[in-house]
């Protein structure tokens, strides 16, 4: 299957779900859904289209809005399915009744940018050290690390 | 005198000194030879050829700072290695070594000594199991446990092994089987099989790879030990060394003929023929991977018991048929 | 004699303990290949132990992370004394490429007292060699 | 009786910090609790404030022993946002370090797992073989671990004749040693029967589960990045996926050996057609705001960098998955009902690779917990779940 064929294929499986598609480069696609369709599309991914591998979910934070995006892999190259969801109310339905393998990369979301991923099966806050203090998310661009003044064993010569 | 000789005995030869002595040999020769199996040099530098390594690690843990934890039973977990490490002596002092009064017999030998002998060596095992079970360490639990699983599986065909040669030279003190074996050296060939069976058993007793499952510190860290430190590691170290010496010499004893000769010569046959077990045990260490503690006691009920009854069969049938 | 005794043993018995409190492996992986035949650390009579109280030295490598941190101090006090412990690789000396990192403390002795350090990114098994036997040179 | 044991942080079966919470009864793991974090670095956060070449000098100490796999899957990506393309020798040399990797990091993985079963002995000749690699490693980068051979638009040193000779010479040993010790290994019956019938994962559960690299090919699934998704030179390497069907350890163990010979293949292809020219291009300081997908497949499965970048000259966003952690939730599944001596088995089975998965999660899972009162046919039925999820199969063949 070619990327041209995939792409086409998408556009009638998903119909008016895909806000957009992109092939920017061979075997790599790109495709944009609403957050609140996710489960749903990619129920059809891995029904019709046979997409069972998700490679890893990963986040950016665009100032407004945090973008997310599935990566998904098979023979045929590498789908991407990308969504958007505010940051006022960074809510995102979780995917892990289509694809259980996806928990780790939701809970790494939770942790990385403080979004709620909702109807998540294994929800235990995912604070990275045991003494984190709550409400830091260290890839949010506006957090900052301060660092602490280190010790100098033995004292300064 | 005879107090003066006795204290001689028990602390110079064939007591505790050259115990020490020939058990940290042992354990240099056992670590050289797995080494060299392996392609490598093993101790070098402490010592000529290193062989004051296990002195030196010796010495080491005895200075070194002595850790109780706070939730071990105290009593148990101090006196368990003074204990086992009696045992072993004691046990070492039953082997028919050169004793003045009776060439050949031993420090003590009496009819039975044999008996005596292995159920000394099983107390070890006992030993073990209760160090780990008194660390409350879950590793060390774990570890105690499974020297229990194992003892179920090694010993009897041990004891089926070891005895069949008794059976055939018709007595049940050790000097006599060997001087048995000695004046009729052709019946040493049917107990062949019992021999690599004991081999094996020793092997498992000794906790020794393929049988190491109580301290595979792959899984359970450190097993029964995890909690021992300093002084009483060193003694559990001695300990299971000691009792290696005098497994390997209840098998040259029963299996190899004893050894003969008195003083001198009998030192270096019974040097010849424990190294020459030892050999074989760290062979079989070094060639094989560890199995699974279920899979030792289904090994040891599949194929060695049923091997030492064999055997048991091959001797009474020579001693049926042809003496 | 016996203050002889001990010193002479405690530099032909070094018994190691191997630590990663947060590393990339590589230093890992060279502290395991010096036990290997090309290098063979038992000549001078280094074993690797599996649990804190049968070592005398801890070779630590790693930057030490946040999570990390306690659990080093609690092997550390477990470890009987005398202890001595070994930093290795540039990580565990003061966080290499991980210095500033969020969720890293930048080096060993900033959780720990350190006796020896031995650089390199990552060190070599005979540096960690010398480093082990050059520390036991002090004693 | 239940009782908890912890393995790790620090325990001697693990090189590296993670912790395992078992729930056992007797010898069998009821539940396994995995508490990642003890190596979360923070490197995603570096990475977004360091420039691009100073990025891959990050990746690549996101782990030790796939060092390359990471840089390489680092400067792909990158080359591909800043649309620079490596010479055709520089890419060359670039796979076939890449390669040589894969060889040292499977010799040390069957070298852990020997020592992993108990068998030292497989484990000091494994690795005195993984020196000979080792060495042709050092030779061609200067550096045992860390080889800093990437650059963005290629390699950073180039390779003579002497050289390649050498290596050819090295593979040709590595090649008959493998095929001697390994002989050994498949006759030491011990060491075969540890490994048969141990960490089931069905393929249907590795495809549920997304497990990648070995782990997948040995429960049948036949996915691998460089056939998969070929990327620069591996469409004109022949070679072969290699799976097997046991699903268990030793089958494992037998996709990595067949991978070794794989590699032994590869590397030859490479360092015979090795083209002549330069090895390097010369690489903008910015790439335009684009982003990219970039795959690899390292040693333990498939590496992906998810990389944006914003017009300046560090990245908006450099997103790593690191196989192992993908590997995660199987090994979970594979340890259940398992045996305590097991464990370790199971566990480096997956080839762990902790500081590669952590250089940002953590991950806390399978928990039933809840004590129960067993009644005897509940017992048997336990005993009859437990061999339906621990087939004894031994249908793994050893490739010798």
């Amino acid at each position: 299957m070619t990327d041209l064929e995939l792409t086409e294929k998408l556009k009638a499986v998903l119909g008016e779900k895909l806000v957009e598609i992109s092939n920017p480069a061979r075997r790599r696609v790109f495709m944009t859904v609403e957050a609140k369709n996710l489960a749903a599309v990619f129920e059809v991914l891995r029904k019709d289209l046979g997409y069972t591998y998700l490679a890893t979910v990963s986040g950016v934070d665009k100032g407004e809005v945090y973008e997310i995006v599935y990566h998904l892999g098979d023979a045929h190259g590498n789908l991407n399915v990308r969504t958007q969801i505010p940051k006022a109310d960074p809510h995102l339905p979780s995917i892990c009744a289509v694809i259980p393998g996806a928990i780790l990369y939701e809970r790494e979301l939770q942790d990385m940018f403080g979004i709620v991923v909702d109807r998540i099966p294994d929800p235990r806050p995912l604070v990275m050290p045991d003494d984190w203090p709550a409400g830091n998310f260290p890839l949010r661009k506006d957090w900052k690390f301060d660092r602490p003044r280190e010790i100098i064993p033995g004292g300064k010569k | 005198m005879a107090v003066l000789k006795t204290i001689l005995y028990l602390v110079v030869y064939p007591g505790l000194l050259f115990l020490f002595v020939y058990s940290t040999f042992c354990e240099w020769f056992d670590r050289k030879v797995y080494a060299r199996l392996q392609n490598r040099m093993g101790p070098t530098h402490t010592g000529r050829w290193g062989l004051l390594q296990p002195v030196a690690d010796f010495f080491k843990l005895m200075s070194k700072e002595d850790v109780v934890p706070d939730k071990a039973d105290k009593t148990l977990f101090t006196l368990l290695p003074i204990v086992g490490l009696a045992i072993v002596l004691t046990a070492g002092l039953l082997l028919p070594l050169w004793s003045v009064g009776d060439a050949g017999a031993g420090m003590v030998s009496f009819p039975g000594d044999i008996i005596v002998l292995l159920y000394l060596l099983s107390l070890p095992t006992l030993i073990f199991f209760l160090a780990g079970w008194s660390s409350t360490n879950a590793f060390s639990e774990i570890g105690g446990t499974r020297v229990l699983t194992m003892l179920f599986g090694y010993e009897v065909p041990l004891f089926m092994a070891v005895l069949s040669p008794a059976i055939l030279a018709d007595s049940w003190r050790m000097a006599e089987i060997a001087q048995f074996y000695r004046d009729k050296p052709l019946l040493i060939l049917p107990n062949l099989l019992g021999f690599f069976i004991a081999l094996i058993c020793v092997q498992a007793k000794l906790e020794r790879t393929p049988f190491d499952i109580p301290h595979a510190e792959t899984e359970i860290v450190g097993g029964t030990f995890t909690e021992y430190s300093g002084k009483k590691l060193a003694f559990f170290r001695l300990m299971t060394d000691i009792e290696l010496v005098v497994s390997s010499g209840l098998v040259a004893a029963v299996f190899l003929g004893g050894f003969p000769g008195g003083i001198g010569l009998g030192l270096l046959n019974f040097i010849l023929k424990t190294l020459f077990v030892i050999f074989f045990l760290s062979l079989l260490r070094a060639m094989t991977s560890r199995i699974r503690v279920d899979q030792v006691v289904s090994f040891s009920w599949k194929y060695l018991a049923p091997l030492a009854v064999l055997q048991l069969l091959i001797v009474i049938l020579i001693k049926g048929l042809l003496l | 004699m016996l203050k002889r005794l001990t010193r002479w043993s405690r530099i032909k018995s070094p018994w190691i303990l191997h630590l990663n409190s947060g590393a990339c492996n590589a230093c890992d992986i060279e502290i395991v290949a010096a036990l290997t035949p090309r290098f063979d650390v038992e000549r001078f009579g280094v074993l690797l132990k599996a649990t804190p109280r049968h070592a005398d030295v801890i070779v630590a490598t790693g930057p030490v992370t946040r999570q990390i941190k306690d659990r080093i101090i609690r092997i550390y006090e477990q470890t009987p004394e005398p202890k001595f412990v070994v930093a290795v690789g540039a990580c565990a000396m003061s966080g290499c490429v991980y210095r500033g990192a969020y969720n890293v403390m930048g080096g060993l002795d900033q959780v720990i007292p350190v006796t020896a350090y031995v650089p390199g990114c990552p060190a070599r098994p005979d540096a960690i060699l010398d480093g082990v036997v050059k520390l036991l040179g002090t004693l | 009786m239940k009782f908890n044991i912890p393995i790790g942080p620090q325990h001697p079966a693990l090189k590296e910090p993670i912790s395992l919470r078992m729930t056992v009864e007797g010898e069998v793991i009821r539940d396994v609790d995995i508490r990642l974090g003890y190596n979360h670095r923070g490197l995603e956060k570096l990475a977004e404030e360091r420039s691009w070449i100073q990025n891959i000098y990050l990746t690549e100490r996101i782990c030790g022993i796939c060092s390359h796999s990471h840089a390489t899957c680092y400067v792909q990506g990158v080359e591909k946002l800043m649309e620079i393309e490596p010479p055709k020798r520089g890419a060359y040399i670039r796979y076939l370090v890449a390669e040589l990797e894969r060889i040292h990091s499977h010799l040390l993985w069957l070298g852990v797992a020997g020592h992993e079963a108990g068998f030292d002995s497989f484990f000091m000749y494994t690795w005195r073989d993984r020196e000979v690699v080792m060495d042709l490693l050092e030779m061609i980068s200067g550096n045992r671990v860390h080889y800093a051979m990437n650059t963005i638009g290629g390699v950073r040193r180039d390779l003579d004749e002497a050289l390649v000779k050498k290596i050819l010479d090295g593979i040709q040993i590595l090649r008959t040693r493998s095929e001697f010790y390994f002989k050994i290994g498949a006759n030491e019956p011990t060491f075969v029967g540890r490994l048969a019938g141990v960490g089931y994962l069905s393929k249907q559960q590795a495809i549920d589960l997304c497990a990648v690299g070995p782990t997948a090919r040995a429960s049948g699934i036949t996915a691998d990045v460089r056939k998969d998704d070929p990327h620069a030179v591996y469409d004109e390497v022949p070679f072969d996926v290699c799976t097997a069907d046991s699903c268990d350890v030793l089958g494992r163990t037998v996709v990595r050996i067949k991978e070794l010979m794989e590699s032994y293949k590869i590397c030859e292809f490479l360092l015979k057609n090795l083209p002549a020219g330069e090895i390097a291009v010369k690489a903008p300081k910015r790439a335009k705001p684009n982003e990219v997908v970039s795959r690899y497949e390292a040693p333990r499965g498939e590496n992906i960098h998810y990389i944006k970048s914003n017009g300046t000259e560090k990245p908006e966003r450099l997103k790593v998955r690191a196989p192992t952690l993908a590997n995660y939730p199987a090994t979970i599944q594979m340890l259940k009902n398992g045996f305590i001596a097991d464990i370790p088995l199971i566990f480096a089975a997956i080839d762990p690779c902790i500081c590669c998965a952590e250089r940002t999660v953590e991950l806390v899972n399978a928990r039933t917990g809840e004590d129960r009162v067993l009644r005897f046919s509940q017992l048997r039925a336990l005993a009859a779940e437990r061999y339906k999820n621990l087939p004894m199969q031994r249908n793994a063949v050893w490739p010798f």
